[in-house]
């Protein structure tokens, strides 16, 4: 059976909030359609929501954490990576006081996930040293 | 006065060689077109043109063979049919589509070469300078501020 | 109710199990209506089929038949999605044997949004709805009628609102290419905004939709700021009707103009010397 | 992108003497061209194209380690192959030079030398920048296959295959008809010495069937061309000749025999018969006969075998079927010949509706010894002798309605006419003409010998032959009515018998051979040669050559001379054993390609294929000249013509341009 539809998503790039449909044909992203009738896009696109849906496949997507190891980055878990990153950050608290720990965000994040990044920054690391690229 | 600038795309066969032979006969004519050979005119894709206006040229010319003497058979066909819809554009995008010239020059008239040169820069000299009149608004206005600035700048 | 809407579930629903997918539109979530690929294993969704507004159909149906080059397909079109098929056929883009053509006429209503001149299929077998006559474009002839320092201020201003988003481009089904010419700095200088003038990106582009655009206006529909970029596409329409009696979409087997050697009286008509 | 950055350019400006020199400001321009980028090294030179001028560059190639020339001097049509030569010689990849042209398009032509200088300086700079860009490029050589194919025997062919099969090599001689020959064997004399043609034609024929390096392939035609030249691959279909070959001795039993008798319209313009078993003429080669299937009684009924009957040899075979061979050849002549203009079309003169207006293939068979009165001339009844005659000329030819060109041979064909009736019958001779052209040796001379033999020329276009008479002495005759323009009259001439002068036309297949071949036919729809004056019997399409009438109308000497003409050259390639393919080829992007086929459809050479497993175009570069016309056809540029890519044009430009635009801005601020 051949499965084309598309996925109603909003654009992930900047606040804005425009929306497009995900093209899928058998089970994979083949391309962006602007949402003709959606209220704040109104069928239009920046360059960057056209190619929002390049990235997925691309061959250079990380798609688990490195870690370097003796100069090389090399594969490995989530729970090694997480333990980590929370083990550095523990010590450079420690260390140097929070303020020595800033956090950048991603525009690719949603709105929760971006929530959840400064809160984490400022309850668990304590400090205001937050900022992002989804202020656009 | 600025003098124009004018890039030639001339077929290897016919039209570059009736150009040499406008030389052998030393015919004179303005030094203002620059001529750039091609195997034939039916390489010369739109965007070469384009590509030479938004460069700065005041004027465009496309010479290949005679129809029916193309040494490559129909090459200049594809001139004869991409040429004319290119000057079209250009008059429904608000530029004077003289400013893009076609025309056929056999490696035979030397003279006709010289004519055609004589007569185009002439017509372009007519015309006000291409980048003059592309320029916008805003680009005019930040010129004329520049300009101010340079006469305070002087006069203080 | 949109009589269209039933007429055209009913030949759906009749041609479903003897093809691989019916190609046409369906109310997704929020009301906003995307393609969708109706199959006979699912025929419900057909309740949620809809038919405005128009999406670009044949570059949907060209993405899915090079995934499936054997697949029996069908897809609902309008006149302009019609023309943009045959076009592609031409270019060896699509396999017309293949695909089952399910012509949708246009309302006035519908026509007059598109300012289109032809809102009827012809080709299609199986055809929903009346034609009617075309609508002119206003637009269009106001500008052709602007003398040549009007029309270059008009489209100074207009371009210099452009985004580059290359929304036109990517939408329109008759650029198909892999790589763009758009894209390679020989010709079309990255990352300046306003773009300059004159401008590559537009003048290019309708270079290269010469012959081939069938006037779906998507472009039109698809660009941020409102850039009436169909204009000089259909302009120069007129020009190869009348130079080279081509008109897109229009006969199957008649090949595009700039494939033809010069035929009896065509250079006369292109004004150039003799 | 790291060899353009590592691109270590040397200019050198040529003095010429004074040519340039005493215009342009050639130690300016060479100053200032050594702040290029990338340029190295910027000298000027007196001449640069002298062994001393080539040495210099050679020498700064090996010590300085340039890698990309530029010189300006005079036109590339004249030295780039002496510099590219220069370069190869110094282990340089030709196409790594480049020439701006200052003497032939600036120097020459322009008065001011200060401008004449600022030109030359915008030409160098657009060369350098050029260069830059330019890439390596090796030309491909590819072996040359020695056999040879000939289409057509009749006397071109003939010519041809002889003189090819003489010099050693191979040849496959292809005819339509069951024997060669052509036109000319069904002639009586031939003009403007009236040898008998078949005296002088068969020794040829007779010598092309027993030659040891010619295969003879008649009742054949050539189905597909598939190749290029020096590597061609035709495929010929044989068709049945229902007669084994191999055991006919050509005794021609089997024709005498054959009870069923057959208008013969093809060798006797349909004024004679053949049987249904047949051999065009006596003097057929090869002697072989063919069985008419339409008309067999055999092929119809289902009995008779008459001839098999009757054929000692057994070399009657009624299940033999079409045979198709495939061939290898390094070159193709096409010797294809003509169609007589079909006289019917000229309503007004009446042909095929008066019995006795005749064409002038009919008459030639009249006149023939061996035709089908032996030799007498006489009116369509068969027996009466023509008191008077009235021949036609240019009949078809230079009119607005028919043919606009001149068929070259009717003026002569006519005056032969003239002379034959004369001669055979002592009838009263008119000649209708518009011009008389008596081009060539011995022409005009035959011209004066038939006036003095007391033929009368009326100069007009003939307007009508009726047989409507309007006075008594017209009762009974047809009557030519013509517009006297000498005399400047109407006159109307009542005659026995009317002779068409028939003009000549292509082939009616013309248009599908030469697609075959993959050459192209004028509007007159004639093959047409690669240049009028100077290359009369190549194409476009190398490896193919046209000699003969197939070109345009033509007489027996002429299309001799072409015959041998092509042949000779022919042997010329055979004799370069490998030849060298155009480097500055076409090349598909297959990554990038769509496969929209429109570089297929422009390319005047059919060297662009459709990979249909890939969706992709693909080169042939054997078959690419170079044209460029599929890189100006390309959308996403993604076949492009080596050595005049966007790349290097554009650079080109922008080289031109930004010199201008730089005197431009150092005008302004001085006159500021």
């Amino acid at each position: 059976m051949i499965e084309y539809k598309n996925i109603l998503t909003t654009c992930p790039y900047c606040g804005t909030g425009c929306a497009f449909n995900l093209q899928t044909l058998d089970g994979r992203i083949v391309g962006v359609l602007p949402a003709k009738k959606h209220v704040i896009s109104e069928g239009g696109l920046c360059i960057k929501g056209w190619n929002a849906h390049d990235f997925v496949y691309h061959k250079d997507r990380l798609t688990r954490p490195l870690i370097r190891k003796d100069g090389q980055l090399a594969g490995s878990s989530w729970e090694e990576a997480l333990t980590l990153v929370a083990g550095k950050f523990s010590q450079i608290k420690a260390e140097s006081g929070p303020d020595s720990i800033g956090f950048l965000s991603s525009a690719k994040c949603t709105n929760e996930e971006n929530y959840i990044v400064q809160k984490f920054a400022r309850a668990v690391i304590g400090t205001n040293n937050v900022d992002h690229c989804a202020r656009l | 006065m600025t003098e124009p600038k004018i890039i030639g795309f001339l077929c290897n066969w016919c039209s570059y060689r009736g150009a040499d032979g406008a030389g052998m006969a030393r015919l004179k004519y303005p030094p203002n077109v620059k001529i750039i050979r091609v195997p034939c005119s039916g390489r010369i894709s739109p965007e070469l043109v384009l590509r030479s206006f938004r460069e700065g040229a005041d004027g465009v010319m496309v010479l290949g063979c005679h129809i029916g003497d193309c040494h490559y058979s129909t090459g200049n066909h594809r001139t004869a049919k991409r040429m004319p819809v290119l000057k079209k554009l250009l008059e429904y995008a608000g530029i004077d589509s003289e400013r893009l010239y076609v025309n056929w020059v056999s490696a035979a008239e030397g003279e006709k070469f010289a004519a055609v040169i004589k007569d185009f820069t002439e017509k372009i000299r007519a015309l006000p300078p291409f980048t003059e009149t592309m320029k916008s608004r805003k680009q005019k206005l930040a010129e004329m501020k520049q300009t101010e600035k340079e006469v305070e700048w002087t006069s203080a | 109710m949109d009589k269209r809407i039933n007429d055209l579930g009913q030949i759906i629903e009749k041609i479903l199990p003897e093809v691989d997918g019916v190609l046409g539109l369906k109310t997704g979530p929020g009301g906003i209506v995307a393609p969708h690929l109706f199959v006979k294993e699912r025929p419900e969704e057909l309740e949620l089929m809809a038919i405005w507004p128009k999406e670009p159909l044949p570059s949907v149906i060209r993405l899915i038949q090079q995934a499936h080059p054997e697949a029996k397909l069908a897809v609902v079109c309008r006149g302009c999605e019609e023309r943009g098929m045959v076009e592609m056929f031409k270019h060896a883009q699509l396999n017309l044997n293949n695909v089952t053509l399910i012509g949708l006429q246009c309302t006035q209503e519908e026509a007059e949004f598109c300012r289109c001149a032809e809102p009827f299929t012809v080709h299609a077998k199986m055809i929903v709805g009346q034609p009617i006559e075309g609508v002119a474009d206003p637009l269009t002839e106001k500008i052709a009628a602007m003398s040549q320092p009007e029309k270059l201020a008009f489209w100074k201003e207009e371009f210099s609102h452009c985004i580059k988003c290359y929304g036109c481009r990517n939408i329109c089904a008759q650029c198909f290419c892999n790589v763009c010419a758009l894209e390679d700095e020989t010709w079309v200088q990255t990352g300046h905004l306003p773009m300059g003038n004159p401008s590559m990106y537009h003048l290019v582009r309708a270079m290269h939709m010469t012959a081939k655009c069938v006037a779906c206006r998507e472009c039109e529909e698809t660009c941020p700021v409102g850039i009436p970029i169909a204009i000089h596409f259909r302009l120069i329409a007129r020009d190869v009707k009348e130079m080279f009696n081509y008109e897109t979409g229009a006969v199957i087997d008649q090949k595009p103009p700039q494939l033809l050697v010069l035929e009896e009286g065509d250079y006369e008509r292109t004004g150039l010397p003799h | 992108m790291n060899e353009k950055k590592q691109a270590r350019v040397g200019v050198y400006v040529c003095h010429c003497g004074s040519n340039i020199a005493g215009v342009v400001d050639v130690v300016d321009v060479a100053h200032w061209a050594a702040n290029l980028p990338n340029v190295v090294v910027s000298r000027e030179y007196k001449f640069m194209c002298s062994s001393l001028g080539q040495e210099l560059i050679q020498k700064d190639i090996q010590e300085m380690g340039l890698n990309r020339i530029v010189v300006a001097s005079c036109s590339p049509q004249l030295h780039e192959a002496t510099f590219r030569n220069a370069c190869d010689r110094a282990g340089l990849n030709p196409y790594l030079f480049e020439m701006a042209n200052i003497r032939e398009q600036d120097a020459w032509v322009t008065s001011d030398k200060t401008e004449a200088t600022k030109k030359a300086k915008a030409l160098t700079a657009a060369a350098v920048s050029r260069v830059i860009h330019q890439e390596p490029l090796e030309a491909l050589l590819v072996p040359i296959e020695s056999n040879v194919l000939v289409v057509g025997g009749g006397i071109a062919g003939i010519q041809a295959a002889l003189e090819i099969a003489d010099s050693g090599n191979h040849v496959y001689l292809v005819e339509r008809e069951p024997s060669i020959g052509g036109h000319m064997a069904q002639f009586d004399k031939t003009f403007p010495t009236l040898d008998c043609s078949a005296c002088i034609l068969t020794p040829k024929m007779v010598n092309v069937g027993n030659h040891k390096n010619i295969t003879l392939l008649t009742w054949s035609e050539v189905e597909a061309v598939d190749g290029y030249v020096g590597n061609f691959t035709v495929t010929i279909r044989k068709k049945a000749r229902y007669v084994d070959e191999s055991l006919c001795t050509g005794c021609g039993v089997c024709q005498e025999k054959c009870p069923k008798r057959v208008i013969d319209e093809v060798f006797e313009a349909g004024l004679g018969y053949r049987k249904a078993i047949y051999t065009p003429f006596p003097q057929a080669v090869p002697n072989y006969p063919v069985i008419d299937r339409e008309n067999c009684t055999y092929f119809l009924k289902g009995t008779c075998k008459a001839c098999e009957k009757f054929c000692e040899p057994g070399a009657i075979r009624f299940d033999q079927k079409d045979e198709t061979l495939a061939v290898k050849v390094g070159n193709i002549i096409l010797a294809t010949g003509y169609d007589l203009f079909d006289a019917r079309r000229v309503s007004n003169y009446g042909y095929g509706r008066l019995p006795n207006v005749f064409t002038s293939l009919e008459f030639e068979r009249l006149t023939n010894a061996a035709g089908p009165t032996s030799g007498n001339v006489v009116l369509r009844d068969g027996k009466t002798t023509p008191k008077s005659v009235g021949i036609i000329h240019c009949v078809g030819s230079r009119d607005k309605n028919f043919n606009n060109y001149c068929s070259v041979i009717c003026c002569m064909q006519g005056l032969k006419f003239a002379h034959l009736v004369h001669e055979r019958t002592g009838a009263t001779v008119y000649n209708f003409y518009i011009d008389m052209r008596t081009a060539y040796k011995a022409y005009d001379e035959f011209y004066q010998r038939v006036l003095e033999e007391g033929t009368l020329f009326v100069r007009g276009k003939v307007a009508e032959v009726t047989d409507a008479a309007r006075y008594s002495n017209e009762k009974g005759k047809l009557i030519i009515q013509v517009e006297d323009t000498l005399a400047g009259k109407q006159r109307r001439i009542p005659v026995d018998m009317v002779i068409l002068s028939s003009g000549l036309q292509a082939r009616a297949d013309s248009k599908e051979v030469a697609q075959k071949f993959g050459i192209s036919c004028s509007a007159d729809e004639w093959f047409i040669e690669k240049h009028p004056k100077l290359d009369p019997v190549a194409t476009m399409t190398d490896g193919v050559f046209i000699a003969g009438a197939c070109q345009g109308p033509k007489d027996i000497p002429s299309s001799v001379a072409q015959g041998a003409a092509a042949a000779a050259r022919v042997m010329s390639i055979i004799g370069q054993k490998e030849i060298q393919i155009e480097a500055a080829t076409a090349i598909v992007d297959e990554e990038n390609c769509v496969g929209c086929q429109q570089c297929m459809a422009v390319c005047p050479y059919q060297a662009i294929l459709y990979l249909a497993d890939k969706g992709k175009a693909h080169v042939n570069e054997a078959l690419c000249k170079g044209c460029g016309t599929c890189a100006g056809a390309c959308l996403p540029k993604s076949i492009s013509l080596k050595h005049f890519t966007d790349l290097q044009l554009v650079s080109e430009m922008v080289g031109a341009m930004q010199t201008m635009k730089d005197f431009e801005t150092i005008s302004a601020e001085v006159a500021a």
